[in-house]
Order: C-alpha cells, then sequence, then structure tokens
C-alpha cells in the first residue's frame, strides 16, 4: 500500500496538471495547479523527504498560488471563456511540446535498466531540514545568496514600476 | 497481525482512534462551548445574561443554556440551504469544506498529551510539525477567497479579498515569530519542544532544569517578543477581533460569508471556532509547555522539586498520568480561548490600513529585528 | 364698448382702482384682504343676512364747495363712518375707505362668530363638512376660543331627508340663505325657505314638496356649513383624504367641469369646478353621481376569449385575428361617442387599416333641460364628427349584421343597440360593463372609465377639453386607446405610439381644427375651437 | 470649508496602545467579575419577570378602542387614520341604524384595523382623538404567526381597549 501511494500521487498530480491546461476557467485552472502542487507534495513526502514537501505547499500553494487567484479574481472570467484557440500558439506549443518528449526518448534510450542500482533511501524519517540547511549554506552559499540579491532586486523593480504611475 | 500487508496495523488503528477522539470528542464539542462561552462571556462583560434557557428538550431543567449549542447545532442541520441565483455552485460548496479542513488538519501534529496507554498522544510525530502547520494553515485562505469570488457578490467579495491579504500579510510575522524558538531549540518537533519545556521549563516560565541560568533569563526577552507578535498574528490569522477585517459587519454585512446559511455557514463557523482552538494549541505548545504542568514536590531525596506528571510510566499511575496531562493541555487552551474572547469584548476593529501597516511595518519588523537579538544572544551565550 | 369707468378707492390705507360695479368685498379680496362671508355668493344675489361681512368703511370729506377735502398726500379726506357696514352689498364708489382689518371690524368678527356658534353642536367628528367648513375656518380665524353660552343650547331637527339626494342637519345651519337663493335663482325652482322663528328658524322645503330639483346637490356645494350634506357622499370618506383630480362630466355633451374626489384608488364623489365657459360653478345631479358604476360589482376587468379569462396578448392576438378573417366590406365598427379624440382617431387608423368603411357610433338623445343637462348624452359627439367616426352609417350596419352580410363586428363601449347579433361569425367587444354584446364576445377587452384615463373630448359647443386620470383601472382593465394602439399594430404590423401625448400630436397634424394643440395646451379650463 | 481634525500628541507610553489595551481588558474583566459575583443586576428574566407592574401610567404600548357604557365611542372621524405617521389605521366609516340606541351618534366605525407590524406605538392617535376612543394602553408583546393576525381588528381592539367610564357626555345631550 505505502508502494501505491506514490502511483495515487503521481496520478493526481498528472491529472489535474492537464485540467490546468485543459480547463477554460481561468479559477478552475489555478486551483488545478494546486491540487496537482499538493500532489506532488504528497510524492515528496512519500519519499519520506518532508520538508521539501511542507515547504512545497507553503509557497506554492500557500502563498503563490494564493496571489495567482486573487488577480485571476479580478479578471473578467466570461471574457477568457470566449477567447478562441489561437491556432499558431497551439501548433507551437505542440511542437515544443513534442521536441522535449523526442528528447527525453533520446536521454532514457541510452539509460540501460537495472545497470546502475540505486542507493537504498534512508529508513524512517530524515533529517532534511537540516540536510538542506547544510547543503544550502555550505557548497551552494554563493548561488543561494546570489538569488537572494536577485530576488531583492525583483521586489526594488516591481516597486519602482508600479509607483512610478502614481507621481 | 501488525505488519499484514506491510502495514502496521497497530498504528493505523491508533492514529485513527485518536483522529477520531480529537475531532469528534474533543474538538467539535470544543468549538461548540466556545461559541457558547464566546456568548456568555460577552453577555457578562456587557452586563447581560447571554443564552441561559436551553436545557433538556421538553423539561424545565435550564443547566445555564448549556444545551444551547446543541440546539444551534440542531437549527443549522434544519435552516433552509439557500443557494443564491447567478453562484458558482461548485466553488460556492467548495469553499465551507475548504474552510474547515485545514484547522482540522493542522491538530495532527500537536502533541496533545503526553502518552496513554503506551501510545504517544500525537497523531503524526513529524519532524517539521511548525512547517506542516504553517503549510497546511496557509491553504485554509482558500476556502475564505473561494467563498467570497463564488457568492458573486460586493460584500462577499471585499471580504475575500481583505481575508486574503490579511492572512498573507500575518503569515510573515507568524513565520518570522518563531525562528527564536528554533535557533535556540534547533528543532522543528513539536514534540521535541514540549519534551524540552517539560525538561527546562518552559519558554515563558524557565523555572527549573537549566532555567535558572542567566542566559535562560535574558533569552526570556526575545522569547516574550515572539509570544506577544505570535499571539497577535494568530489573531489576525483566526479573523479575530480586533482583526476581523474580512467580516466587519458595519461594513460588510458577514464578509466572504454573507450569502451563505445554513450548515454552509455552520462550517465557515466551525472553521473559524477551530482555527481558534488549533491557534490556542499552538501557541501552548510553542510557548505555555504544551501538556505539562509543573507540580511542587517535595521528597526527601531531591528535596523541593517540580515533579512530572508522566504519562508512560506504567499501569494506573501511567494511565491516569496520560489523562492529566491531556487535561492541562486542553485547560490551557480553554484559558487561551477565553483570553480570545475577552480581547474580541474589549478592543474596537482596527481600519484596514492601520492593519496592514502593523503587520508590515510594525510586527513584520519587531519580528525580524528578535531574531538577530536571539541570534545575539545565542551566539554570545552559547 | 367703452372701458368701464375706474374708481379710487382706498382700502387699508392704500389706494387702489376698480372698475364701476365691483362689489366691496370683491373689490376687497383683489386687493389682497379676503373678507369672510357666509351668505354671500359671487353667482347669488346678496342679501346681507349673515353679517359676517362687516367691516369699516367711509366716504370722501365733502368740503363746503362739495368738493372732496384733500389731504397732503393730494387724496381724498375720508369721513369715517362710526358703524360696521357690509362688504357684500355694496358697490365700490370713487374715493370710498375701507378698513377690513381695524379693531372695530376684528371685534364685529369676533361677535358674529360667537353668536353663529351658540346653537351649533359641535359635532366636526361626524360633520362631513368638516375639513371644508367655513365656521371652522373662520373659527380659527376670527372666533374666541371658547363659548360664554351657559344656557341649554337650542335643539332642531338633524337628519332630515330634505330631498332624495340631501340630508339637513338643521342644528349645523347658521341661516344664510344660500341654498334658498340657489335654488329660486338658478334652477327656479323655489321649493326652500325658512320656517319658524327667532332661534328655532330652520330651513324647509315647501310643503308637500321635497327638493328634488336635479340641480339639489349644488346647495351641498355652496352651504357653508355642514347643514346640507350629500346623502350620497355622507359619512363615505372625510374630505381631507380626497386626493382631486381636475376634470370634466362625460355624463352629457355639456361638459361640465368637475374636481373628482378619490381615495386609494376609489371615487368618492365629483363636484362641480368654475369654468364659466362651460357650466358656471354648477352641475346637474345626474351627472354628478354617475361614477358609481366604476366600482360596480359587475365591472368586467380581465378580458375573454369566448367567454373564458384570457391574458391580454392572447386576447389582443386573436381579436386581431378575427378582424382579419374576413373580407374587409364584411367587417364594421361600432364606436362610442363617449369615446375621446385620442381613441376616436385610433378606431378611425383602425378602420383605415383593415379598410373598413362601415362605422358609426351609437347616438345617445334623452330630454335635456335649458340649463346645463344635454339632450344629448355622448359627451364627444363633436369629436367623433371631426374625427370622421360618427358617418350615419348606423342603419346600414344594423341592417347588414341582421341580414348577415357584415359578419365581424366591432363593437367599443357600446352595447348591441338594439341590432340583433345572432348571425355574426364573431363579435370583439370592449367596454367596461356587462351587456348583450359582452355576453355574445367572441373576444371581450377589458377598458377603463372616464376617472381612469387621460384624454381630451370636445362639447356640445366645440370647446376642447381634458380628462385626467384619477384612479388606476381595476384589476388587468387597460386604457382603451392601449388596446385600440395594441390592435393596430396586431393586424397592420407596424409600431405603436408609446404615450397619449403622441396619439394627440398624431390626431393634431392631421386633424385642421386641432392644429397647434397638444393635451397640455389644453390646460384645466379647455380651449375654444372652431368647428365648421 | 475643510476642516482637519487636531490629533492629539500622543506620549510614548499612549503610543505603545499596550497599557490602554490593558486598562481597556481591565474594565471589561471588572464588568465580568461584578457580574458573575451578581453585584451587577440590570437583566430581567422576561418571560418569568416582567416590566408590567413597573410601567408608568403614560407608558405608550398597543393602541386601543374602548367603549362607553352603552356604546362604542369611536365615530369614525378618522382623524387618527389622517394623522397616523406609519398609516397603519384602517378606517370605514358607517351609519348608525335609526332603530339604534345611539343613533343621535349617527356615525361609527363598520371597520377599524390596526396594523401592528406598522404601528410606530408614537401615540399620536390617542392624542388626535377628538371622542377620547383611542388608548395606549399597556399591552406590548404583540404577536402573531402571519401578517394577517397581526392586523388588529374592531373586535380585538376593543378586546383589549375595554370599557371607559364618564369624560366624553358629550353625545348623552344630543336629542
Amino acid at each position: 500500500m505505502s508502494s501505491l501511494l506514490p502511483w495515487l500521487f503521481s496520478a493526481i498530480m498528472l491529472g489535474f496538471a492537464c485540467a490546468v491546461v485543459l480547463n477554460r476557467n481561468p479559477v478552475a485552472s489555478a486551483l488545478s495547479l494546486v491540487v496537482s502542487f499538493l500532489a506532488l507534495a504528497g510524492l515528496y513526502v512519500s519519499l519520506n523527504a518532508f520538508f521539501i514537501g511542507v515547504i512545497q505547499v507553503l509557497v506554492y500553494a500557500g502563498a503563490i498560488m494564493v496571489l495567482f487567484l486573487f488577480i485571476i479574481m479580478l479578471l473578467d472570467l466570461k471574457a477568457e471563456e470566449r477567447r478562441t484557440l489561437n491556432t499558431t500558439a497551439t501548433l507551437g506549443g505542440l511542437l515544443v511540446a513534442a521536441i522535449f518528449v523526442c528528447e527525453l526518448f533520446s536521454v532514457l534510450r541510452h539509460f540501460h535498466k537495472g545497470s546502475l542500482p540505486f542507493p537504498p533511501l534512508a529508513a524512517g524519517p530524515l533529517d532534511d531540514v537540516r540536510g538542506v540547511g547544510t547543503m544550502l549554506f555550505s557548497n551552494y552559499n554563493l548561488p543561494f545568496q546570489v538569488i537572494g540579491a536577485l530576488i531583492l532586486v525583483a521586489t526594488v523593480g516591481v516597486v519602482v514600476l508600479s509607483k512610478r504611475e502614481l507621481k | 497481525m501488525n505488519d499484514f500487508l506491510g502495514i502496521d496495523w497497530f498504528f493505523l488503528a491508533t492514529s485513527l482512534a485518536k483522529t477520531l477522539g480529537i475531532i469528534f470528542l474533543v474538538v467539535l464539542p470544543m468549538v461548540s462551548y466556545t461559541v457558547y462561552a464566546e456568548r456568555r462571556i460577552s453577555a457578562l462583560i456587557q452586563d447581560r445574561l447571554g443564552p441561559n434557557r436551553t436545557g433538556i428538550p421538553f423539561t424545565n431543567i435550564h443547566m445555564e443554556g448549556l444545551g444551547q449549542p446543541i440546539a444551534d447545532a440542531v437549527k443549522f442541520l434544519l435552516k433552509e440551504d439557500l443557494t443564491p441565483a447567478h453562484v458558482n455552485t461548485f466553488y460556492f460548496w467548495l469553499a465551507p469544506c475548504l474552510a474547515m479542513a485545514p484547522s482540522l488538519l493542522t491538530l495532527s501534529v500537536i502533541p496533545f498529551g503526553s502518552w496513554l496507554f503506551g501510545v504517544p498522544m500525537v497523531i503524526a510525530n513529524v519532524n517539521i510539525g511548525i512547517l506542516f502547520v504553517f503549510a497546511i494553515a496557509s491553504l485554509s485562505v482558500y476556502g475564505i477567497v473561494l467563498a467570497g469570488w463564488s457568492s458573486n457578490s460586493k460584500y462577499s467579495f471585499l471580504g475575500g479579498v481583505r481575508s486574503t491579504s490579511q492572512m498573507i500579510s500575518y503569515e510573515l510575522s507568524l513565520g518570522l515569530s518563531v525562528i527564536p524558538l528554533f535557533l535556540l531549540l534547533g528543532k522543528l518537533n513539536l514534540v521535541d519542544i514540549v519534551d524540552y519545556q517539560a525538561r527546562n521549563g518552559w519558554l515563558l516560565l524557565p523555572l527549573w532544569g537549566e532555567g535558572l541560568t542567566l542566559r535562560r533569563w535574558l533569552l526570556l526577552i526575545p522569547l516574550l517578543i515572539s509570544f506577544v507578535v505570535f499571539t497577535i498574528s494568530i489573531f489576525a490569522e483566526t479573523n479575530r477581533l480586533p482583526f476581523d477585517l474580512p467580516e466587519a459587519e458595519t461594513e460588510l454585512v458577514a464578509g466572504y460569508h454573507t450569502e451563505y446559511s445554513s450548515m454552509k455557514f455552520a462550517l465557515f463557523f466551525l472553521g473559524e471556532y477551530a482555527a481558534m482552538i488549533t491557534g490556542s494549541s499552538l501557541i501552548v505548545t510553542l510557548f505555555l509547555g504544551g501538556w505539562h504542568l509543573p507540580i511542587p514536590w517535595w521528597s526527601s531525596g531531591a528535596g523541593f522539586h517540580f515533579a512530572l506528571v508522566d504519562g508512560a510510566a506504567p499501569g494506573i499511575p501511567g494511565i491516569l498520568g496520560g489523562l492529566f496531562n491531556i487535561a492541562t493541555f486542553f485547560g490551557k487552551v480553554a484559558v487561551l480561548l477565553a483570553f480570545f474572547i475577552w480581547v474580541r469584548w474589549t478592543l474596537p476593529r482596527f481600519r484596514y490600513d492601520q492593519l496592514m501597516r502593523l503587520g508590515w511595518i510594525f510586527f513584520f519588523e519587531i519580528a525580524l529585528v528578535n531574531i538577530f537579538l536571539t541570534a545575539g544572544i545565542l551566539f554570545y551565550l552559547p | 364698448m367703452s372701458a368701464p369707468q375706474m374708481l379710487n378707492v382706498q382700502i387699508n390705507g392704500e389706494w387702489k382702482q376698480f372698475p364701476k360695479g365691483t362689489r366691496v368685498i370683491e373689490a376687497c379680496a383683489q386687493a389682497g384682504s379676503y373678507i369672510p362671508r357666509y351668505c354671500y355668493h359671487p353667482k347669488l344675489t346678496s342679501p346681507g343676512n349673515c353679517r359676517m361681512c362687516l367691516i369699516e368703511m367711509g366716504m370722501p370729506k365733502m368740503g363746503p364747495d362739495r368738493k372732496p377735502e384733500l389731504g397732503p398726500d393730494g387724496r381724498p379726506v375720508i369721513n369715517w363712518i362710526p358703524r360696521p357696514q357690509i362688504s357684500c352689498a355694496q358697490d365700490v364708489a370713487e374715493g370710498m375707505g375701507i378698513r377690513t382689518d381695524s379693531p372695530m371690524a376684528q371685534e364685529c368678527r369676533r361677535g358674529v362668530m360667537e353668536f353663529l356658534l351658540i346653537n351649533h353642536p359641535l359635532d366636526c367628528p361626524i360633520c362631513d363638512q368638516a375639513g371644508e367648513c367655513k365656521l371652522q375656518e373662520f373659527s380659527v380665524e376670527y372666533g374666541n376660543g371658547g363659548s360664554r353660552f351657559l344656557e341649554h343650547k337650542v335643539k332642531k331637527p338633524k337628519k332630515v331627508a330634505v330631498g332624495p339626494r340631501v340630508t339637513l342637519d338643521a342644528e349645523r345651519c347658521v341661516l344664510c340663505s344660500r341654498c334658498i337663493r340657489f335654488m329660486k335663482e338658478v334652477p327656479q325652482d323655489d321649493v326652500l325657505g325658512f320656517v319658524d322663528r327667532g332661534s328655532y328658524s330652520t330651513i324647509a322645503a315647501h310643503p308637500n314638496r321635497q327638493l328634488d330639483s336635479n340641480y339639489s346637490l349644488n346647495t351641498v356645494d355652496i352651504c357653508p356649513v355642514g347643514a346640507l350634506t350629500s346623502t350620497d357622499f355622507r359619512f363615505k370618506m372625510r374630505v381631507w383624504f380626497l386626493k382631486e383630480t381636475k376634470s370634466f362630466c362625460t355624463s352629457c355633451a355639456t361638459g361640465c367641469n368637475t374636481v373628482i374626489g378619490s381615495r386609494q384608488e376609489v371615487v368618492y364623489r365629483q363636484t362641480p369646478r368654475e369654468n364659466n365657459e362651460v357650466n358656471s360653478v354648477w352641475m346637474c345631479d345626474y351627472g354628478r353621481l354617475n361614477f358609481h358604476y366604476l366600482h360596480s360589482e359587475r365591472r368586467l376587468s380581465r378580458p375573454a376569449v369566448k367567454g373564458e379569462a384570457a391574458a391580454w396578448p392572447a386576447a389582443i392576438a386573436k381579436a386581431a385575428a378575427e378582424l382579419r378573417s374576413v373580407p374587409a366590406n364584411e367587417v364594421a365598427i361600432i364606436a362610442s361617442g363617449s369615446m375621446t379624440n385620442e381613441e376616436l382617431w385610433l378606431t378611425k387608423k383602425l378602420a383605415s387599416v383593415l379598410n373598413i368603411t362601415l362605422h358609426d357610433i351609437v347616438p345617445h338623445i334623452e330630454k335635456g333641460d335649458d340649463l346645463l343637462l344635454s339632450a344629448d348624452r355622448n359627451p364627444n359627439t363633436a369629436g367623433a364628427k371631426l374625427l370622421g367616426v360618427s358617418s350615419s352609417k348606423l342603419a346600414e350596419i344594423a341592417q347588414g349584421v341582421e341580414s348577415g352580410r357584415i359578419r365581424v363586428l366591432l363593437v367599443l363601449g357600446e352595447d348591441a343597440a338594439g341590432i340583433s347579433l345572432a348571425k355574426l361569425k364573431s363579435l370583439v367587444t370592449v367596454g367596461l360593463l356587462p351587456s348583450a354584446a359582452t355576453e355574445k364576445a367572441s373576444v371581450f377587452l377589458p377598458s377603463a372609465g372616464f376617472a381612469e384615463k387621460r384624454g381630451s373630448m370636445i362639447n356640445v359647443k366645440g370647446r376642447l377639453q381634458r380628462l385626467n386620470q384619477a384612479i388606476q383601472p381595476p384589476g388587468e382593465a387597460r386604457d382603451d386607446w392601449e388596446i385600440l394602439r395594441d390592435l393596430i399594430q396586431a393586424v397592420s404590423g407596424a409600431n405603436g405610439v408609446y404615450a397619449i401625448e403622441e396619439v394627440f400630436r398624431q390626431m393634431a397634424e392631421a386633424t385642421p381644427a386641432l392644429a397647434g394643440l397638444s393635451l397640455s395646451k389644453i390646460g384645466d379650463l379647455g380651449v375654444q375651437l372652431k368647428l365648421e | 470649508m475643510a476642516y482637519t481634525v487636531p490629533r492629539p500628541k500622543l506620549t510614548f507610553r499612549e503610543k505603545l496602545y499596550l497599557p490602554a489595551v490593558a486598562a481597556g481588558l481591565a474594565i471589561t474583566i471588572k464588568h465580568l467579575k461584578n457580574m458573575l459575583l451578581g453585584r451587577t443586576k440590570v437583566v430581567m428574566q422576561y418571560p418569568e419577570e416582567k416590566w408590567d407592574s413597573h410601567m408608568p401610567p403614560h407608558y405608550r404600548g398597543a393602541p386601543t378602542l374602548v367603549r362607553d357604557d352603552d356604546r362604542e365611542r369611536c365615530v369614525a372621524c378618522q382623524l387618527c387614520e389622517f394623522i397616523c405617521p406609519p398609516r397603519a389605521i384602517k378606517i370605514t366609516p358607517g351609519e348608525i341604524p335609526s332603530a339604534s340606541k345611539s343613533e343621535k351618534v349617527e356615525k361609527f366605525p363598520l371597520e377599524f384595523d390596526i396594523d401592528m407590524i406598522r404601528c410606530i406605538y408614537c401615540g399620536l392617535c390617542e392624542e388626535v382623538c377628538p371622542e377620547q376612543a383611542i388608548f395606549l394602553r399597556k399591552d406590548y408583546a404583540i404577536t402573531g404567526l402571519s401578517r394577517a393576525e397581526m392586523v388588529h381588528n374592531k373586535k380585538k381592539l376593543y378586546e383589549l381597549g375595554g370599557t371607559m367610564h364618564g369624560l366624553v357626555n358629550k353625545w348623552n345631550e344630543k336629542k
């Protein structure tokens, strides 16, 4: 049964990911994405990576998607639902997806099943908070700080852009 | 038997028992009686009496109105369930469920007792307990925002929007205010946090264990600040007065649940009070020692000390101790709930801009500075 | 005719000019100081018996040269008469001085009021005149607060039926004799008079006679107090509740101007309104009381198809289908002389849309009198003639219907006019009350009565007058013009008009006699048309 | 003209707000304590305890009609209907038949309805009544299960009003 759960979560995640694309209603799409994120978090948790799973929920489902939904709700959804399919964009999207699938297959083709055994997963709960922390602040300290600075710049940029019109 | 089909059946059964027990035997009655307490206390504060009549039906037994929550529940179930025209029916139905579920979910990681029958009194002992609480609590905003949006009403929508921004804003100070704790303890696990407090004194009452050192007393300053910011943020997160802007009835009728009636409204109601219970539980767990109650004891061997009620002890004393600890926990929660109610009937509502300013400019900064303060103390007094 | 000679009169210290022959009471009213009165009525003679209009008066002081002495302002010095004079029986004279508000005049009024109220029963709560009672009004303005009369009041007969339509309460009477003079002077039926003497003097009808003139209810109008009340209106509604709508009487071709008193969609009374071109200030009892049919129990207020209640759109569609079901020469329209010009105009339009040539109104000729009641009881015969609906083809229509040559008949607001309807294929009726025609009708459409609609009519003298709406039509009944408009729309498919003003505008454009007029330009008193 | 409300200058202690919050909490808890100890007594246990005995003589409860010894006082003058601000009163006047004992009064109300849903208990009807026929009595708990039930008809109004002696003797002197 515990081996059943990852499959279940994967199915939910993929199903709702499709729903994100296929739904005409933006609110439905956004909520599907939330469910997809939750299923992804479930996947992480079933791999004993509690921290990543919880952060997935906290950051993506709890904060980012709420803001998304917030913005979507201020839109005219009826107009959104009336919009016809943009043929060029659709075809372009399909093309990109097809190329990606081809690349995926070409990579997988070179991967010989069973030739490389995975290291066994740690039994019991991982101390992944400490693991992630150590990793971030030792091996990846510079990229982490750079990303921090980048986000700060982005934040300042947003403030500058949005305040300009008020003058 | 214990390992049939690769599943730990004992674990499953006890977890289920704990879940059902905590929800149906503790939380839901507690919600109902919190509503009752709210009404009685508000009445007493305002020199009234409040509901003091409802007792056993068809008799003259009043029981000081203790039957009121049951009557309310029956009423909620029997009221007409209106679905207004032009609402988005699916989301209109989904929203109350989403409002109710997160508050109950978060309870799963909170240790509400020590041990009972050799079972730890926490539904899920998760390493990152507090983060889990924040993650699930952050989902509760969906119920509100969907309710506001799907009702297709101005009041509801404004209430929903306000609530969303309020909750997102105060999540920041909520999250930041507990970081000093983790700096001190190095753990996110709520069970461990309570254990630490049982051994070394409550975070706000460092009277025993290592609590008698200067470092611990110095640390009390940032912890006190943490406690205040955390408590106030919990007020904001649960939309309680003075932060009940989402349902400010003078402006927004009833905010996001204006269009709801009958059991759907009751679900919002339950969700709100359940969130209050969760919030109080969190405060109790993090700052007030959780299920632990120090009992002054004198024994010839150790002299005067605080005894720990041990639920893990074998036999009858263990069972009694476990029950005592559970009672202690919920007793503390009840006191905090009373405090919530007391505050609600004392303070006036903030203006919305004041609320946002308070969240972003005041509490956010205080929590941030508090982290540095704690880090400094811990650095110089390791 | 030369302009009347103007006389200088000083009223309350101000010099004003009035034409010779003006009564003092009228001159004072024109100068802005209304003098209270009971017996005086501008349309009747002045006996001067109520003494309410007492004023202080003076004539120019004559010098030895028989010329008026002039004061420092160049005006004659006035020699005030030391005793009060009645102002209703006196014409103005050159150099006359009048004081209406001097202490003496005020004292006189207070005294007269006290005398008039000595035996008054003070039963205002049950008196129908309350609210429009001069005794109440002048008592407030000029009277004392309380009575000094300690003796027993004189008892007089109450609730006396002096006529079939008038009830007398002698205790309330102030013996002003207006009713006596009215009956003597206007309908010239001298049936009322005073009997008994002193305190016991009362109004009474001549022995073996009744106040049964067709104009008897005018005595109720002119009675300044609640002595004479209308038996019909008695105790029905307090007058202050009544919404007053200016209209005119549609019971005969005279078209006396009226005020309709209604409350909450019920008409309670009609009273005459002054229009010196039509009815002076009088109207006949027949016309005045001829409104109860509006609230008749028998009133039809739902459209019906073959006697079954139907919705308006269905009924209109059915009626239109019936009108078009046979060739135009087999259809006839019987209109009514009590329809408004607008309705007649739309009738004519309907006829021309359907190419119907057979249309006429039903004449109603009864005995008239030489005062107000016209022999022609159709209020708008002149309008029907002007708009060409009346065509003296009624006999032909009757013959055609009876012989079966005419198979579809549209009857508007009339009964079958004695025509046998047996051979008709279908009959469309518009009306208010059930009749032989509505019983046989294939389609019945309920319409509005005179107080329920707007519109214009032309009276026997060619005066265009306007009806105003006092109440809403009952139930589902609708304005006639809307019914006709919908019928035209249903048979022709063209878009209709949406306001009665628009109907009038179209009609005025097509009719030379009405050129330049609109409903609002008609005004409350009507417009005299130049008809050939 | 715009007027800026001057804001008081707050001291640091006031700016902290926490002392004020504490003071507020102290006030409310004091009320709670006094209620619990039974020191405050402002609430009346409604269905058991009633205001009836405490009601002042001028209390304005439900409007009612009163009867004289042998006749109904109301003569349907409709002044109350006229004065009634919410238009709760509806009167249909009628004529007293000649055979009746109180024929001299001539007029009486055929129907007299007061819509108690509309009534605002202002007492203007009582004040305006020239016959002293309408009085505001002490009934205040006017309830009903339907709108129709809340309209007090003549019968109900006389039931509530009862008989009153004296006061108006004017009609007795009439012939």
